[in-house]
């Protein structure tokens, strides 16, 4: 049997998780899995040098069962969204190796069973990346939540409450994706990929409209989209580090992908459009839109309020994910592109904030920002990391996050979504703030006196994040390479491409060069530098040496501005914090613990007999009426 | 409108009777021996609903005598069913009688609700799960925290 | 050879009579003979269906031609839960040496007996029989416990049984009054003409609702929590795993050959579906893994009574399908809350005192909320395919709950999984950590490998249940093999 | 256009827009005395206080990003003016487009934030927190406008707005076009500008300066250069945007000092607002400004 | 309120089943089995009392089950109270009277008893009606003489075998090529006490066994309902 690259991939990848399954307690393993991954990301670049040029690859694995087909392959959005799967595997795992690993030995982790477990994940995702029809797909998108289950519980104490919350929100997605797929398979009689067109082609209004709900709630669940948000937040954070790193990555964006390959690809977008809401003039994309705005903005405003670095990462995670649906919901070339290369991006940054945070979490053992502060003197190269990451996320320039806001931002303006391109434009704003006050209250500012000997990350953790710091800032500089990739994806899905360079995008309405703007901005710092270096020599003062109203400071004082960051700011819209969405789901809850209550007393009533009776009554007089 | 009162209305409203009966004394009696009484009355209605269900005007019984010309007979079948059935109804009471006879002894009741109590505080206190529902109270009034383990005991027995 | 199939059924019977004379002769015999007559009974089935069984045959018993006679009827369907029975007799076989055992161990017996004629029989009354052994033969063994709460339980379990039993003689009565035969060939031949009326319709409910207690249809099973929180495990295990499945094997009999109503497929849908809901919802906020496990049986069998009310037969998969995959399943969990019986509290730290056990519950777990590549996947995806093809709002209300119900399923699954992985409370010792152990640990661990080995076989096992399911639907199939002919007419 | 012309270009860009800043910044004082009736400063001293602030004795720094802090804020700047066409010179307009340009222009503000994060005084970060919500506050209107007058345009290329508003003289100008959008670009100018009644991060007598609290010396110097460099920005983009950009050197700087003077003449009339109310304030009036100027480009 | 309810709908269910019921035809059923069942059960069985023959011959697994049924509860009663055997010797005896009326009965019943089991198949009667006056024979001087005990290991012994020789007359039946169960016509003396092949055999069985059945069964109960 002829093995193709697929197969290839994947026997590298199941590999992968038999090395670790089996001999996961060496503290080696760490290391050879990680080679593993490197060659998985070898056997992918391989795949595209050598057999895949914008078509399909097939897996020589296919069964039947039950009169259902089940086939995998690969194509340009598979393969995209795969490099960003394994890329980000590959660093979190050479992050999770040596020191932290040790350390996490130490607090009696079972790095077995976490190796283990993004092994797994790694694994599952990729199978969901080549699935061939609706079938696999779901198979896939189980595997992957419960995977993704698995390495959330690791942690035990709260991340299990917080996983049991994942799980219960990732099952009712997976129950509404098996409702949808359902309906297809009754409506064409299959549940190959053409199976949607032909299903689409023959449902009513009505039985779209559920469609598309089913689908994008199943899927918009592990995107974390709106209403279904509250469960990554917390999820992701209680991660253990490397894991967090893996999950906030990618993990989330195989809603997005399976979102792009049911409702783009194969629904259409014109055929989401032609969904009318009734009685308004709103119709399905406008309200996945709408959706995905809020999306950006709501846990946007939430993380601002977060006083646990990892948490608010994770809730930026969740707001970013709006970011990429909208791009790809508004559906023109730069809005595909910027959606998809926002997935890139957006696992690059997210990957190295949450190991400088996790690097952080290392030297200081907490990762509360009302007992960080000053870092940067003890911690220079993780600083720069987190600012990287940081300019990243909130899509400044030079950052790659710039590029793809940028294209979101063009695509809004191009169609004329006014109220859209404003919320997306809040949701930066509101990134900006909340990363200071990241960036502020673990770095800047006082450095606290039991942090005073606390050294760089080590090097095991280091090396992998300024690799990432390296991908961020050269994709943001030469935005072309990743667009390539885009490209390739966006013709899979059947979405325009813009027309792109190495520098930016090329367009009658407005280009962008990055290395041009780059360029000046460098060159402005440079003038900036002279200016200011060109003056007398400066001198360093110690920290305490500040302006205090006359007071003096010592050691003991705590002079550092960290809780209720932007008061004036919560002090107007703190109101609007109110919890609805917790409230929801706490009420669902309740509703459910009431029913259940109601449920075990009708089991435990004394008269069984009397339901007997009246069942029998009932049934009878309903025949004999 | 009355109907005209038949043989087959009156036999057949004493079947189905008996087995109404049966049924509304399963469901009223608060006595556990009651229900069982109960339950044979209910019993004794479907036996007679199944010979019913055999009987033809004019024959005999399904025995065959020496008479050159065997004259039409009732449907067999049925009888041996419902003899079948009687014995099946006679194990099934002894059973439940010898039962009931060790409830009394363990719980010195047989009132249907306080045998139920009893059995509810007996399966909490074996599994150690807290007892979170009583039955006496309506559903909007019965206690939502759970009973702490030293109060389990407190409603139901204390011999 | 086919007739040896009455074997199934004598034997047991013969065993059983005679334990109590042979404990008191020879202790080991009487130990023994029990298995034996379970081990020849897995081999004389297994034997008929490896020796190339492919078209169903009926077992005249005492020789009469069947309408006048008693038949069994053994189609692939019948064999397969034949062979469950004699099998799972053996693997919950009370194998204890105290002063009760032969007494136990003569009713397990009767119970295996009494199951295997309920899979093979082919004649209505000749069910009520065997089921009403069944029912007697499970108070027996349920109040063999000892505790008050056993008796209470029980004695509640009978009197809601003997009315089931009442309502079913009653729809008995009314059948043979209509038709004047009890075949089930032979009513299947009657019954478009004679039965498709509203008296059929009370007859098929009567039934329906009688033989539904066993069945754990919704709301005649309100003794399940009762008598799995008191009964031991194994007949807990049995009872949830098989009894329920041969109740439920009955009704689909009947359904498929006799009632062809719409309506009686309606009734089943209405009670499935609020079966499903009541179970599930119960279950979410049991505090205790035996009545978790109890209720969530509830909530399992109202998912297979939803497919039950397909039209035309085509949930006959579906049900076989969810039928065996609970059974599997149910019955291992059962047999891991053996142990882990009690306050899911006390649970905390367990996995680490058995990992196997809390593997094993993972398993079990995963593939009752139909995670994929678990077989419990594959029957609940026959299920929705089927039910999202009717366009009648009430299957859709079913697809609805359904779905909904594996939601509630897997939070509260999984929160004693999460339990069990949890450390425990500080303060406890860990002899106190309830382990998973010895036989049932082991027996847990059979139905996990035969779970996982129909996952691995999960296309050969499916073509097999689809020709299983095929031929069980095939009614003309049953009334020619069973070619029930009367030569006159009545009178 | 050659390399050398461009270079050109990129360098004088920047100067022109640090020689006028400079002179607006004379501008603003000299306003703000002839309100508070007082004499005024003489033409040449903002340059005598950047020269006197950087060749100060006493430099204190609190660590290399203290430093790094100012080089961006001054940096960020320099490049944005590349991307801001002037009369003759366009720079790399055509490469960024606007949606770049207010990018860049927070880049001095994170750099900013990031220095005087650095100095770890609470006045500092408390200013910094304010600035960043007074960010938040006038960039909602801000962003209105710029799309309204993107989307009116059909571009974001800067030099094409600038083009579409010379073609039909007066008439085609934004102000004319779009008043509402015109009104409501101002007042988030003037926000934007962070002068009085918008100056609630500096707020001297509550939190020290705020931001500057612990700057002194070249670092002032910077931040003052800095601030050279917004004016300018600020006013020329209100001027590329609503009033049809410069086709001459003089009509170009007249424009910009106009465009200036209006909100300076106001700023010394007004105590200042607390965060929360300029937040509802320019959350209430320039954004339903905007927006229903939108909707009249829409 | 919820008696009343109660009461309500078992009305209700009565009426609704009695609407349903008299649709049926009574007094002319359809017979189907029924007749064809009289036309060869005395070729087929051999016996006079054709419902003896559709008992034990046409259902005659039924006959089994139900056997197995009464084993089953006796077991089970046996389980229930046979963990304490609590003696009635404090209870008073019974006088003269009722002592030796029981014992004058006992022979009288216990020869009506066999003389039912043994006519079974050619007089109303047979193994059950007279299995029960078997056990009511043993029962009555228990009840004169609530000290006694009935020996439970032979009853136990008398149990087992009854019931399986039923099973083994069947399994006979089959060794002999023919069906389980299936009657063993020895000749074809219709209407003669020695006739009807193996059937009476059967009831032989049968009564012996519902009589030691339903004798243990009581005795276990008077045994055990002692005042505490």
């Amino acid at each position: 049997m002829m093995l193709t690259l697929l197969d290839e991939l994947l026997l590298f990848s199941g590999a992968t998780l038999l090395v670790a399954l089996f001999i996961g307690r060496g503290l080696a393993a760490g290391w050879m899995v990680t080679i593993l991954y490197g060659g998985q990301l070898l056997a992918l670049l391989k795949m595209a040098v050598l057999g895949y040029g914008g078509g399909t690859i097939a897996s020589s694995l296919s069964f039947e069962i039950m009169g259902q087909e089940l086939s995998w392959r690969f194509d340009g959005l598979s393969w995209f969204f795969a490099l960003i799967t394994i890329g980000s595997a590959l660093l979190s795992s050479w992050f999770s190796c040596g020191a932290w690993e040790r350390s996490y030995i130490r607090q009696g982790g079972n790095i077995w069973l976490f190796h283990t477990a993004m092994a797994l994940n790694v694994f599952t995702m990729l199978i969901l990346l080549a699935s061939g029809d609706l079938l696999s797909l779901f198979i896939g998108w189980e595997l992957v939540s419960w995977a993704g289950f698995l390495l959330m519980v690791l942690a035990g104490g709260v991340a299990t409450s917080a996983a049991m919350r994942y799980i219960t929100y990732a099952m009712a997605g997976g129950m509404a994706i098996f409702g949808g797929l359902a309906l297809i398979y009754t409506a064409s009689g299959s549940l190959q990929l053409e199976a949607v067109t032909t299903a689409v082609e023959q449902m009513s209004g009505a039985k779209l409209w559920l469609l598309v709900i089913l689908f994008g709630g199943g899927f918009g669940v592990k995107m974390g989209l709106m209403p279904f948000h509250l469960w990554q937040a917390p999820a992701y954070a209680e991660t253990p580090g490397p894991g967090s790193a893996f999950l906030g990555a990618i993990s989330s964006r195989m809603g997005l992908f399976a979102i792009l390959l049911v409702l783009v690809k194969l629904f259409g977008i014109v055929n989401i459009e032609s969904l009318k809401l009734p009685f308004t003039p709103i119709d399905a994309r406008d309200l996945l839109a709408w959706i995905a705005v809020f999306t950006i903005i709501l846990p946007t405003f939430t993380a601002m309020k977060q006083n646990d670095a990892r948490h608010l990462l994770a809730w930026h995670g969740i707001g970013q994910g709006g970011y990429m649906l909208l791009g790809v919901v508004v559906a023109d070339a730069m809005g595909g592109a910027g959606g998809l290369l926002h997935v890139f991006n957006h696992a690059t940054y997210q990957a190295a904030l949450f190991m400088a945070v996790t690097a952080v979490i290392y030297r200081t053992g907490t990762s509360d920002l009302n007992k960080l502060g000053g870092l940067v003197v003890r911690m220079p190269l993780s600083f720069v990391v987190l600012l990287i990451g940081i300019i990243g996320l909130a899509g400044l320039p030079p950052m790659n996050g710039f590029v793809s806001k940028w294209l979101v931002y063009r695509s809004l303006l191009n169609q004329g979504m006014p109220l859209l391109f404003l919320a997306a434009v809040i949701g930066t704003l509101g990134t900006i703030l909340s990363v200071y006050k990241l960036i502020h209250n673990i770095f800047l500012g006082q450095l606290r006196v039991e942090h005073e000997h606390v050294s760089e990350a080590p090097w095991s953790m280091m090396i992998p994040m300024l690799i990432l710091s390296a991908i961020i800032f050269v994709t943001g500089l030469l935005p072309g390479i990743p667009l390539e990739w885009v490209a390739s994806a966006l013709q899979t899905v059947g979405l325009p491409v813009p027309d792109h360079t190495l520098g930016g995008i090329e367009s009658a309405s407005g280009s962008l060069d990055m290395i041009w703007v780059i360029g000046v901005l460098f060159a402005g710092f440079g003038v900036g530098a002279l200016v200011f270096y060109s003056a007398g020599r400066s001198k360093r003062v110690h920290q305490l040496d500040n302006y205090a109203g006359g007071h003096f400071l010592s050691a003991d004082v705590r002079y550092q501005y960290s809780d209720n960051f932007y008061a004036g700011l919560m002090h107007l819209i703190g109101g609007w914090y109110r919890g609805s969405f917790l409230w929801l789901e706490r009420s669902i809850r309740s509703l459910v613990e009431f029913l259940s209550l109601g449920m075990q007393g009708l089991y435990r009533r004394a008269n069984a007999e009397f339901y007997l009776l009246t069942t029998a009554l009932f049934v009878i007089a309903w025949v004999v009426i | 409108m009355i109907p005209a009162v038949t043989p087959e209305l009156i036999l057949y409203t004493t079947a189905i009777g008996l087995i109404a009966i049966g049924l509304a004394g399963v469901v009223l009696s608060s006595h556990l021996f009651r229900m069982v009484l109960a339950l044979v009355i209910a019993e004794a209605g479907a036996n007679l609903m199944l010979v019913l269900a055999g009987y033809r005007w004019d024959a005999v019984a399904p025995i065959l005598t020496s008479r050159a010309e065997p004259a039409a007979m009732v449907d067999p079948v049925p009888q041996a069913l419902v003899l079948t059935a009687i014995v099946i109804g006679v194990g099934i009471q002894a059973l439940a009688v010898s039962i009931l006879i060790r409830i009394r002894q363990r719980f010195a009741t047989l009132d249907r609700k306080e045998a139920a109590e009893r059995m509810d505080a007996e399966i909490a206190a074996t599994l150690g799960a807290p007892r979170d529902i009583s039955q006496e109270a309506p559903l909007g009034e019965r206690p939502l925290p759970t009973l702490p383990a030293d109060q389990i005991n407190m409603r139901g027995d204390s011999p | 050879m086919s007739t040896n199939l009455v074997l199934t059924i004598a034997l047991p019977l013969l065993g059983a009579f005679l334990l109590p004379v042979l404990m008191r002769s020879s202790v080991a015999i009487a130990l023994w003979s029990g298995p034996a007559i379970l081990v020849y009974g897995c081999w004389t089935v297994a034997e008929l269906w490896l020796s190339g069984f492919a078209q169903p045959l009926s077992i005249a018993i005492g020789g009469f031609a069947p309408p006048l006679g008693i038949n069994l009827y053994v189609d692939s369907l019948a064999l397969l839960f034949a062979f469950a029975v004699q099998l799972l007799g053996l693997v919950f076989w009370p194998f204890t040496l105290d002063q009760e055992s032969a007494r136990r161990q003569s009713l397990m017996l009767l119970l295996v007996a009494a199951s295997t004629g309920l899979a093979l029989s082919g004649d209505l009354f000749n069910l009520y029989v065997f089921y009403e052994l069944a029912a007697v033969a499970t108070f027996g063994l349920a109040s063999a416990s000892g505790s008050g709460a056993a008796y209470v339980a029980t004695l509640r379990y009978l009197i809601l049984s003997g009315i089931g039993s009442v309502l079913t003689l009653f729809g008995i009565a009314l059948i043979y009054s209509q038709t004047g035969t009890l075949n089930l060939a032979h009513l299947a031949q009657l019954a478009p003409a004679q039965l498709n009326n509203s008296l059929g319709l009370t007859a098929f409910l009567a039934i329906l609702i009688g033989i539904g207690v066993k069945a754990e249809l919704f709301p005649v099973n309100t003794w399940v929590p009762e008598i799995y929180a008191t009964a031991s495990t194994r007949l807990s295990a049995f009872l949830a795993g098989l009894l329920s499945k041969l109740a439920l094997l009955i009704i689909l009999r009947l359904l498929l050959l006799i009632f062809h109503q719409p309506e009686a497929a309606q009734v089943i849908l209405i009670l499935g579906i609020l079966g499903v809901i009541s179970g599930e919802l119960a279950a979410w906020r049991a505090k205790e893994m035996k009545r978790m496990l109890a209720f969530s049986s509830i909530g399992q069998l109202g998912m297979i009574f939803i497919a039950m009310a397909l039209p035309d037969g085509k949930g006959m998969l579906a049900v076989l399908a969810l039928a065996l995959h609970h059974l599997i399943i149910k019955s291992g969990l059962f047999m891991l809350a053996e142990d882990w019986g009690g306050a899911l509290e006390r649970l905390r730290g367990s996995a680490k005192a058995s990992p196997l056990g809390a593997v094993l519950f993972v398993l079990f777990s995963l593939s009752l909320v139909g995670m994929p590549p678990l077989p419990g996947f594959w029957a609940k995806f026959v299920l929705i395919t089927e039910l999202a093809a009717q366009v009648e709002p009430l299957y859709l209300l079913g697809l609805t709950v359904f779905l909904l119900a594996t939601v509630v399923e897997a939070s509260y699954l999984f929160r004693i999984a999460a339990t069990l992985y949890s450390n425990p409370a500080p303060d406890t010792l860990s002899e106190e950590i309830p382990k998973s152990k010895g036989l049932s640990l082991a027996t847990a661990s059979l139905f996990g490998a035969g779970m996982i080995a129909v996952a691995l076989l999960i296309a050969p096992v499916g073509d097999g249940l689809q020709a299983i399911a095929a031929q069980a639907q095939d009614v003309d199939l049953y009334i020619t093999t069973v070619s029930p002919a009367v030569s006159g007419g009545s009178q | 256009m050659s390399a050398t012309e461009l270079l050109i270009e990129l360098t004088l860009m920047p100067l022109v827009a640090f020689v006028v800043g400079m002179m607006m910044v004379l501008m603003m004082r000299r306003i703000a005395a002839k309100l508070q009736r007082r004499v005024g400063p003489p033409f040449f001293q903002p340059l005598y206080d950047i020269v006197k602030l950087h060749s100060k004795r006493t430099q204190v720094s609190h660590g290399l990003i203290h430093d790094i802090g100012i080089v961006m804020a001054m940096g960020g700047y320099i490049a944005a003016e590349t991307l801001l066409p002037v009369p003759g010179m366009n720079g790399i307009a055509e490469k960024g487009g606007i949606i770049t340009l207010l990018y860049l222009m927070m880049i001095p503000s994170l750099g900013l934030a990031l220095g005087v994060g650095q100095c770890a005084n609470p006045n500092g970060s408390i200013g910094i927190a304010r600035a960043l919500t007074a960010m938040l506050a006038y960039d909602i209107p801000l962003v209105i406008v710029v799309f309204g007058v993107a989307y009116a345009a059909g571009t974001t290329n800067l030099i094409d707005i600038i083009a579409t508003q010379q073609a039909g003289g007066f008439e085609t100008w934004g102000v004319t076009q779009m008043p509402l959008l015109a009104i409501a670009g101002l007042i988030a100018m003037h926000a934007s500008l962070g002068k009085q009644p918008f100056e609630i991060y500096i707020a001297p007598a509550e939190i020290a300066t705020g931001p500057m609290v612990e700057m002194g010396g070249k670092y002032l110097g910077g931040l003052f250069v800095m601030q050279c460099f917004q004016l300018y920005t600020t006013a020329v983009l209100y001027v590329s945007l609503f009033l049809g950009g410069g086709t001459t050197w003089f009509d170009f700087l007249l424009k910009s000092f106009l465009v200036l003077a209006i909100p300076m003449s106001i700023a010394y009339l007004f105590p200042r607002y607390r965060t929360e109310d300029l937040l509802r304030l320019m959350w209430k009036w320039p954004v339903m400004l905007g927006l229903i100027g939108i909707a009249f480009v829409i | 309120m919820g008696s009343l309810t109660g009461l309500l709908f078992a009305g209700g269910l009565g009426f609704m089943l009695l609407a349903v019921a008299s649709g049926l035809d009574f007094g002319a059923p359809p017979m189907l089995i029924g007749s064809e069942i009289q036309a060869h059960a005395p070729q087929q069985t051999g016996a006079a009392n054709i419902v003896t023959s559709v008992v034990l011959g046409y259902r005659a697994i039924d006959t089994l089950g139900e056997l197995s049924i009464l084993f089953a509860s006796a077991v089970s009663a046996g389980l229930v109270l046979g963990r304490r055997h609590t003696t009635a010797g404090t209870q008073t005896k019974g006088g003269f009277i009722l002592q030796s009326g029981g014992s004058l009965l006992f022979p009288l019943m216990m020869t009506i008893g066999f003389y039912i089991i043994f006519h079974g198949h050619l007089t109303p009667g047979g193994g059950f009606q007279g299995g029960v006056i078997l056990a009511a024979a043993f029962f009555l001087p228990l009840l004169a003489r609530p000290g006694a005990r009935l020996h439970h290991k032979s009853l136990s012994l008398i149990e087992g075998f009854a019931g399986a020789s039923f099973i083994l007359i069947g399994l006979f039946a089959m060794l002999e090529g023919k069906a389980f169960l299936q009657p063993m016509l020895i000749q074809d003396t219709l209407g003669q006490l020695v006739s009807a092949g193996t059937l009476p055999l059967l009831y032989l069985a049968v009564g012996l066994k519902v009589g030691a059945e339903l004798a243990s069964l009581l005795s276990r109960l008077i045994q055990t309902e002692a005042p505490q």
